[in-house]
């Protein structure tokens, strides 16, 4: 096997990181060629996904190690979970660029914008693709940088203070993270990403150091998962452009988090070691509360995109729980909701997107009858709102489906409960809005048909229909349940 | 004659408390100075001549019209102090006990090294025959260490230049020459022999106490004697030839070090039989850059020129 | 062949500073050249070095313990990249900087060089009072340098930089002379064996040695002379001073700790300075928060950031030797970055007030990139050198178990962070107007993008650093 | 008290006095003035301190003192220019 | 102890004594004119005196004339100094009628 071949990961993280550079050495100059290399990066790289899913379908496993620090390498490393990740991204990010580029046309700053967006791709990429928690951590933190500048995009007051509440709560998380990763290292010496984890050996020598490792570092990643309660961030960061909500919630920061805290679970501690120590039951009560606050929360909403932020803050809660249920079908819930979550969630904000741009609305209440006015991006929202929500065949279906049965599977029946509860509410905080927009007659006059430009329509209509075939096709071989029911395979029989 | 050298100590001590405490900064500007020429008749008491010279040279001398000048420069009145004691203030008072502490201490630590092995000392003592000249001082100076000073040379120019750039002259107009013709005559009449007495001390450093710091000392105090008295003046215009001078002695010492490699295999080292004629050589060079540099330092101007009457 | 390296590096840029002086006026590309070649001596050193024992000049063929030896090991070879780099950085941006003004320039071209002979010669030296002599140079040719900012503005600062410098520099020499005393002689290698044990005095010469030198490296109660210092110079000079200077005083209590004062100091000196370092940090990134104008905040972050190097002392093990060198080495970097790319943005507003920041970004993208990045490092948020540093520097406190300095570290990036982004922040805030007032024009691309260089710079130290460190070797005498 | 010598006491006492002048005075000049005392105290240690070599005055130390006293009076004049500048600021150019 | 060294003695003794008498003068008289008067006085006879007697100590014509030569050289510096402050006081006195600052 080539080098070059081998070295899949890192092709794939520099496809992003050389767009961003070049894009900021252009400058604001050249805007069509600016948005012609961009476009070709994701391509390329959804290219070279692609090409790496069909490795690693076939088994091979990519790594690449780079030494960083005496005795610690960058290790970038594409085995099953990484590509479930990295599809996404790659998909969503090409997505994400048609609309932005539409949606700030004749903005300033847009090369400043994109630099930093292809940035965040890059940190994502290497998050995915992080062989071990010192790689990890270097992306995160870029992650952090990257973010920062497109959360604070408009340079008004707003989007400055919650900017700074985005650092606050994530340098706060990464410094609680690098100590968790320190004590890690000095405890254990530099540990890989393995399935099964590798530090069962220090269960019975240290299992208070273990404990408060563990408990660093899932509050270090639970900054940016949101999870209750150190999810305040999050609904302030909605000043953002909605691009940068949709890319912050359904892909980049607050999936960064979870997946870190699936790695953790999985390939340091290990799901037995995690359950053993009665971690995994924390975990899950950390995470229930946070599914039913961020939705009751969501319902107080009145600001379109803040009840979408609340949404997010419980939906991203259910990887977390699906991984801290430690058996394999809440797993395969989990993982899956992963990308399920994302299509949706990204569907939903794209459709705000257009709702705002197309008719400068922001608040629900001003929702009145746009469905007759915007009838296929408000069906594409109906789309993503019913998935939140759980209608079977969606894709959220697909997720709770599992997540329930994995619930009763490992007894946990409580968990059940809570997956009610929060559909109950998840239909409480969506369907009004729904109803508002199909039969609320529209405000007086202008009922006119004025559908959102194509380079905001045509995304949206990707994203929902691609949410929609996700749920849809979910038993087909390709599907990403079928790639995490191979995953967990993997996982739980080592 | 420990009576006169107990004497001696006692006065330093008191000196440098009246120069710390003095109300008057003019006061304590005195009290310097006759600390500094105490210090050179202290240090002859204790075998070092060169540097009582040296001492009484620059640091009483030179150092002394640079004081007093820069004093006269002052606003009237600033510099006076109200509470220099111990006892008119906390902040005086834990400063006080911080350095009796650290003053005894010091003189224990001093009592107790008066006995011990050199081994540099007595190596630079029993290499004299190698380094071309006769006085050890000399001898470190100018062969055994010569990159210090050679490094010192470097210290020099910079200070000089920052001075330079600063662009307050101690001589200027303001200064007028007094009224009476005598001191110039007096100038006249003394710049032969200082002259003379500042080359023989740099001659003389190869065998005897002297050598190049003292004698460029002297010589610069020739210079201040000119400028004092009108004679000589500075000048805003600079010259190469005075540029060149000026690194004369920096320059000739670097370049020798480094031409000779080839000859000796070491830098700054001199081969046997050209040691004594180099030695000389680098010690009027550096003396020339010397008294030049400090002289500037004194003028403060980047160019002298003579008066003309 | 190797052992003339050392003398040339001395000796070249001494002669070119000399050679500008007697020249009379600016002449920027001789410096080019001189620094240019500095770079090529240093990395034949570094190779010289890197492949076997260090390079030993002995001056004048006398001998121990007579002579001086200039002696290039790890340590210094990293410390004379780090020069060597940053001079032909700084010597590139500093000849648009000071076109416009020949005196100055003259002044500049002349001063800058001999200030690099005599950094090179600090970092070589071998001897007690050679290192007394090469301090007292590089101290009096920053002062001159910061002067180049215009005397009426600089002269406070100035003055009280010299005053503090000198009374380092003389406690530094108290310390000097009572170690001749006991050891008979001033070569660093043969001290260790010559000093006598349990004695007055040597303990307190080690005291005196290390509260002159830190008075020289401005650290926590001897700081107040750096920021109006490194504040009013002009930003090449500021770069220098904040990335050279003071790091050669703290290089040199590094290696006399390590080296000669070895048997002298206890472990609770260690934890004093420690605590020193760890204070600075702290009331050194609050004030860097607290300041209203952009070269005070980058000046009080360097007192915070030489707080870090400090951390060395308490734990004393390899990775904190590790650590703390290489943290000089991207402060070092991204701290001239910083200094440069905040002059870029003095140059244009012709003030540096932050709240004259607003709005900045589109004229000084590049610099503001340089900025950005360059806190990166200051962060120590990876991947850059700052983090490398920092993450050398948490292993060492808890492999030696002094957790407590785990708390300062990551407190210190955090403060550190507040700082950056309160910057940064201004200049992505809208401002009121469109065109706000400026003073100059758009700095040239040779001035933004040597910024840019060296921050960029500063983060591939975070992966480049198994060669570095490898070059620095394990901690002298250290077991561990 | 056998044998302790005056100048020991006296150099200690100067640099204690410097040291004290250099914290209590506020004036430049006189900050100088305090260096200045301790410069000479340590030059008055070395040169005891060169002493103690048995076959005449060692050399190494007196060269040592030569060297710091050139630094030290280049550094004060400096110094005096600087205060001198510090007195009057305001006229002059700005080059 | 020989006859020139009682001598020298004396002669150092009388020098040492003008000395003493030229100092009480700068310290009590009112005036600096006066002041210049004492000192200038005692010191040119005190160091005279000093000078003759350390030159009968030393015993050797080389030395006495090199210290005759210093006190030769000392003297008119010694005038020529009192001069000027004479003269500078005198016009301060004449152009400034207030105190002396």
């Amino acid at each position: 096997m080539s080098t070059a071949y081998q070295a899949m990961p890192l092709w794939v993280l520099l496809s992003s990181l050389l767009a961003a550079a070049i894009i900021f050495a252009l400058g604001e100059g050249h805007p069509r060629l600016r948005i012609g290399i961009n476009l070709a990066a994701a391509l390329l790289k959804l290219v070279l996904v692609g090409v790496m899913l069909l490795g690693v379908r076939a088994g091979h496993e990519f790594i690449v190690r780079l030494p960083l620090v005496p005795g610690i390498e960058l290790i970038l490393h594409a085995d099953a979970l990484s590509m479930l990740f990295i599809s996404l991204s790659a998909i969503l990010w090409l997505a994400t660029t048609i609309y932005a580029i539409a949606y700030l046309e004749d903005s300033p700053n847009r090369a400043r914008f994109f630099g930093f967006f292809s940035l965040c791709v890059a940190a994502t990429m290497g998050i995915a693709t992080a062989g071990n928690l010192f790689t990890f951590f270097v992306f995160y933190e870029m992650l952090t940088l990257a973010t920062w500048p497109l959360v604070v995009h408009r340079g008004t007051s707003k989007a400055m203070q919650a900017g700074r509440s985005y650092l606050c709560y994530t340098l706060g998380g990464s410094a609680v993270l690098l100590l968790g990763i320190v004590l890690l290292h000095s405890l254990a010496g530099p540990q890989e990403f393995v399935a099964g984890g590798t530090l069962a050996d220090y269960a019975g020598s240290n299992p208070q150091a273990l404990a408060v490792i563990f408990a660093l570092l899932i509050t270090g990643m639970g900054v940016k998962a949101a999870l209750a309660p150190v999810h305040g961030w999050l609904p302030t960061a909605m000043v953002a452009p909605a691009p940068v909500s949709a890319l912050l919630h359904a892909v980049a920061v607050v999936k960064a988090g979870a997946f870190g805290i699936v790695r953790v679970v999985y390939d340091v501690f290990g799901i037995e070691l995690t359950q053993s120590l009665g971690f995994a039951e924390m975990l899950a009560v950390v995470a229930s509360i946070t599914i039913i606050y961020g939705s009751l929360r969501a319902i107080w909403q009145t600001d379109l995109k803040r009840r979408l932020a609340y949404s997010t803050v419980s939906q991203v809660s259910y990887i977390v729980l699906g991984v801290a249920l430690a058996n394999p079908l809440a797993s395969i819930g989990g993982l899956v909701h992963l990308v399920h979550q994302g299509l949706m969630k990204i569907t939903l904000f794209f459709c705000a997107g257009c709702y705002a741009e197309t008719h400068g609305i922001h608040a629900i209440d001003e929702l009145d009858g746009i469905g007759r006015r915007m009838p296929w991006t408000t069906a594409m929202f109906t789309l993503g709102a019913l998935g939140m929500i759980g209608l079977p065949p969606l894709a959220g279906f697909v997720s709770k489906w599992y997540l329930g049965l994995g619930a009763v599977a490992g007894g946990q029946l409580w968990v059940v409960g809570v997956l009610l509860l929060s559909t109950l509410l998840n239909a409480i905080y969506f369907l009004p809005i729904l109803h508002r927009a199909w039969f609320k007659p529209p405000p007086e006059a202008d009922d006119g048909l004025a559908e959102a430009p194509m380079g905001l329509l045509g995304p949206t209509l990707f994203a929902g229909l691609a949410a929609l075939a996700v749920g849809l096709f979910a038993g087909f071989d390709w599907s990403p349940l079928a790639w995490v029911e191979l995953l967990v395979e993997r996982e739980y029989s080592p | 004659m420990t009576l006169l050298d107990g004497l001696l100590a006692l006065l330093l001590l008191l000196l440098a408390g009246r120069c710390v405490t003095a109300a008057s900064l003019l006061q304590a500007i005195v009290a310097f100075i006759v600390l500094g020429l105490l210090l050179a008749l202290s240090w002859v008491r204790l075998e070092a001549p060169d540097l009582a010279l040296a001492e009484a040279a620059i640091g009483a001398g030179l150092l002394g019209v640079l004081l007093l000048g820069t004093w006269r420069r002052l606003p009237a009145g600033s510099g006076e102090q109200e509470t220099p004691w111990p006892w008119q203030g906390s902040a005086q008072a834990i400063a006080a006990l911080g350095c009796v502490a650290l003053a005894v201490v010091l003189a224990l630590a001093l009592h107790e090294t008066t006995l011990g092995p050199a081994a540099a000392g007595t190596a630079a003592l029993a290499q004299l025959e190698a380094a071309g000249v006769d006085q050890p001082v000399t001898a470190v100076l100018l062969n055994f260490r010569a990159y210090d000073t050679l490094l010192e040379m470097g210290v020099l120019l910079m200070t000089l230049i920052g001075t330079l750039m600063l662009r307050r002259p101690l001589q200027d107009g303001a200064l007028a020459a007094p009224a009476t013709p005598l001191p110039q005559s007096l100038a006249r009449l003394f710049l032969p022999p200082i002259l003379l007495s500042g080359l023989y001390l740099v001659w003389a450093g190869a065998y005897s106490p002297g050598g190049a710091f003292q004698g460029g000392a002297v010589l610069a105090g020739a210079g201040v004697m000119l400028a004092l008295t009108g004679l000589l003046r500075g000048s805003t215009r600079d010259d190469l030839p005075l540029r060149c001078l000026l690194v004369l002695g920096a320059a000739l010492f670097t370049l020798s070090g480094v031409l000779l490699i080839p000859l000796t295999g070491h830098f700054m080292a001199y081969p046997d039989d050209l040691v004594t004629p180099l030695m000389v050589l680098i010690e009027f060079s550096l003396a020339i850059s010397i008294a030049l540099s400090l002289m500037m330092l004194f003028t403060g101007t980047p160019g002298l020129c003579r008066t003309r009457p | 062949m190797t052992e003339a390296l050392p003398v040339l590096l001395v000796f070249v840029p001494f002669l070119a500073g000399l050679g500008q002086f007697v020249l009379g006026r600016a002449a920027p590309w001789c410096q080019q050249f001189v620094s240019g070649l500095n770079l090529i001596l240093v990395l034949l050193l570094s190779s010289a070095v890197v492949h076997g024992d260090p390079v030993i000049a002995d001056l004048g063929g006398w001998g121990e313990p007579l002579a001086i030896h200039l002696q290039a090991d790890g340590l210094a070879a990293l410390m004379l990249l780090l020069t060597a780099v940053l001079a032909v950085a700084v010597s590139l941006y500093a000849i648009p900087a000071f076109r416009d003004e020949p005196r100055p320039a003259w002044r500049f071209w002349t001063l800058w060089p001999l200030l690099l002979a005599s950094l090179n010669a600090l970092f070589l030296s071998r001897d007690l009072f050679n290192l007394y002599v090469t301090l007292e140079l590089v101290t009096l040719g920053a002062i001159p340098l910061v002067l180049l900012a215009g005397p009426n503005k600089t002269v406070d600062a100035a003055l009280r930089y010299l005053l503090f410098a000198l009374l380092g520099s003389l406690v530094y020499l108290a310390g000097v002379a009572l170690i001749y005393a006991q050891a008979g002689t001033l070569d660093l290698a043969l001290l260790p064996a010559a000093l006598p044990e349990g004695t007055l005095s040597g303990p307190l010469a080690a005291a005196l040695i290390i509260t002159g030198v830190l008075i020289k490296g401005a650290i926590l109660p001897f700081h107040i002379w750096l920021p109006a210092a490194h504040g009013n110079a002009p930003a090449a000079v500021s770069a220098i001073l904040s990335a050279l200077v003071v790091k050669a005083a703290i290089y040199l209590l590094l290696r006399l700790w390590t080296g000669p004062l070895e048997p002298l100091v206890s472990n609770d000196a260690g934890q004093l300075l420690g605590a020193l370092g760890a204070t600075a940090i702290l009331f050194g990134s609050w004030q860097a928060f607290r300041q209203s104008r952009l070269k005070l905040v980058v000046a009080y972050s360097t007192v915070a950031q030489l707080g870090y190097m400090l951390l060395f002392f308490p734990m004393a093990v390899t990775a904190a030797w590790q650590g703390a060198v290489y943290h000089g080495l991207a402060h070092g970097i991204a701290k001239a970055a910083l200094f440069l790319a905040a002059g870029n943005i003095l140059y244009y507003l012709g003030q540096d007030r932050l709240e004259a920041l607003r709005g900045i970004d589109r004229p000084l993208a590049v610099s503001l990139l340089a900025f950005g990045l360059a806190g990166v490092s200051i962060m120590g948020l990876p991947p850059s050198g700052g983090f490398t540093a920092k993450w050398l520097l948490l292993s060492a406190s808890l492999q030696t178990g002094q957790w407590w300095w785990t708390t300062v570290l990551i407190a210190g990036g955090l403060l550190a962070a507040g700082y950056i982004f309160r910057v940064l922040r201004l200049a992505f805030l809208q401002a009121d107007d469109a065109t706000a007032p400026h003073h100059g024009p758009v700095p040239g691309p040779l001035m933004a993008w040597t910024a840019t260089a060296l921050a960029l710079l500063a983060l591939a130290l975070g992966l480049i650093s198994a060669p570095l460190l490898d070059l620095l070797g394990e901690m002298p005498g250290g077991t561990s | 008290m056998t044998g302790f010598d005056p100048f020991a006491l006296a150099a200690a006492g100067l640099i204690a006095f410097g040291l004290y002048g250099f914290c209590v005075c506020g004036h430049p000049l006189r900050r100088l003035l305090a260096i200045n005392l301790v410069g000479n105290g340590v030059f008055l240690a070395l040169i005891l301190i060169a002493r103690r070599l048995p076959d005449g005055p060692d050399p190494v130390p007196h060269a040592m003192v030569l060297t710091g006293i050139v630094i030290a009076v280049s550094a004060t004049a400096f110094g005096l220019a600087l205060i001198r500048r510090q007195a009057r600021p305001e006229d002059g150019g700005n080059d | 102890m020989s006859l020139t060294s009682v001598i020298a003695s004396l002669l150092i003794a009388i020098g040492t004594g003008f000395y003493l008498a030229g100092t009480v003068g700068l310290l009590r008289f009112p005036d600096i004119h006066s002041r210049l008067h004492a000192l200038t006085k005692a010191d040119n006879t005190g160091l005279g005196f000093l000078a003759i007697g350390v030159a009968l100590l030393s015993g050797s014509l080389r030395l006495a004339v090199l210290i005759a030569l210093v006190w030769l050289l000392a003297l008119v510096a010694a005038s020529v100094a009192c001069h000027v402050i004479a003269r500078y006081a005198l016009d301060k006195r004449n152009t400034d009628p207030g105190p002396p600052a």
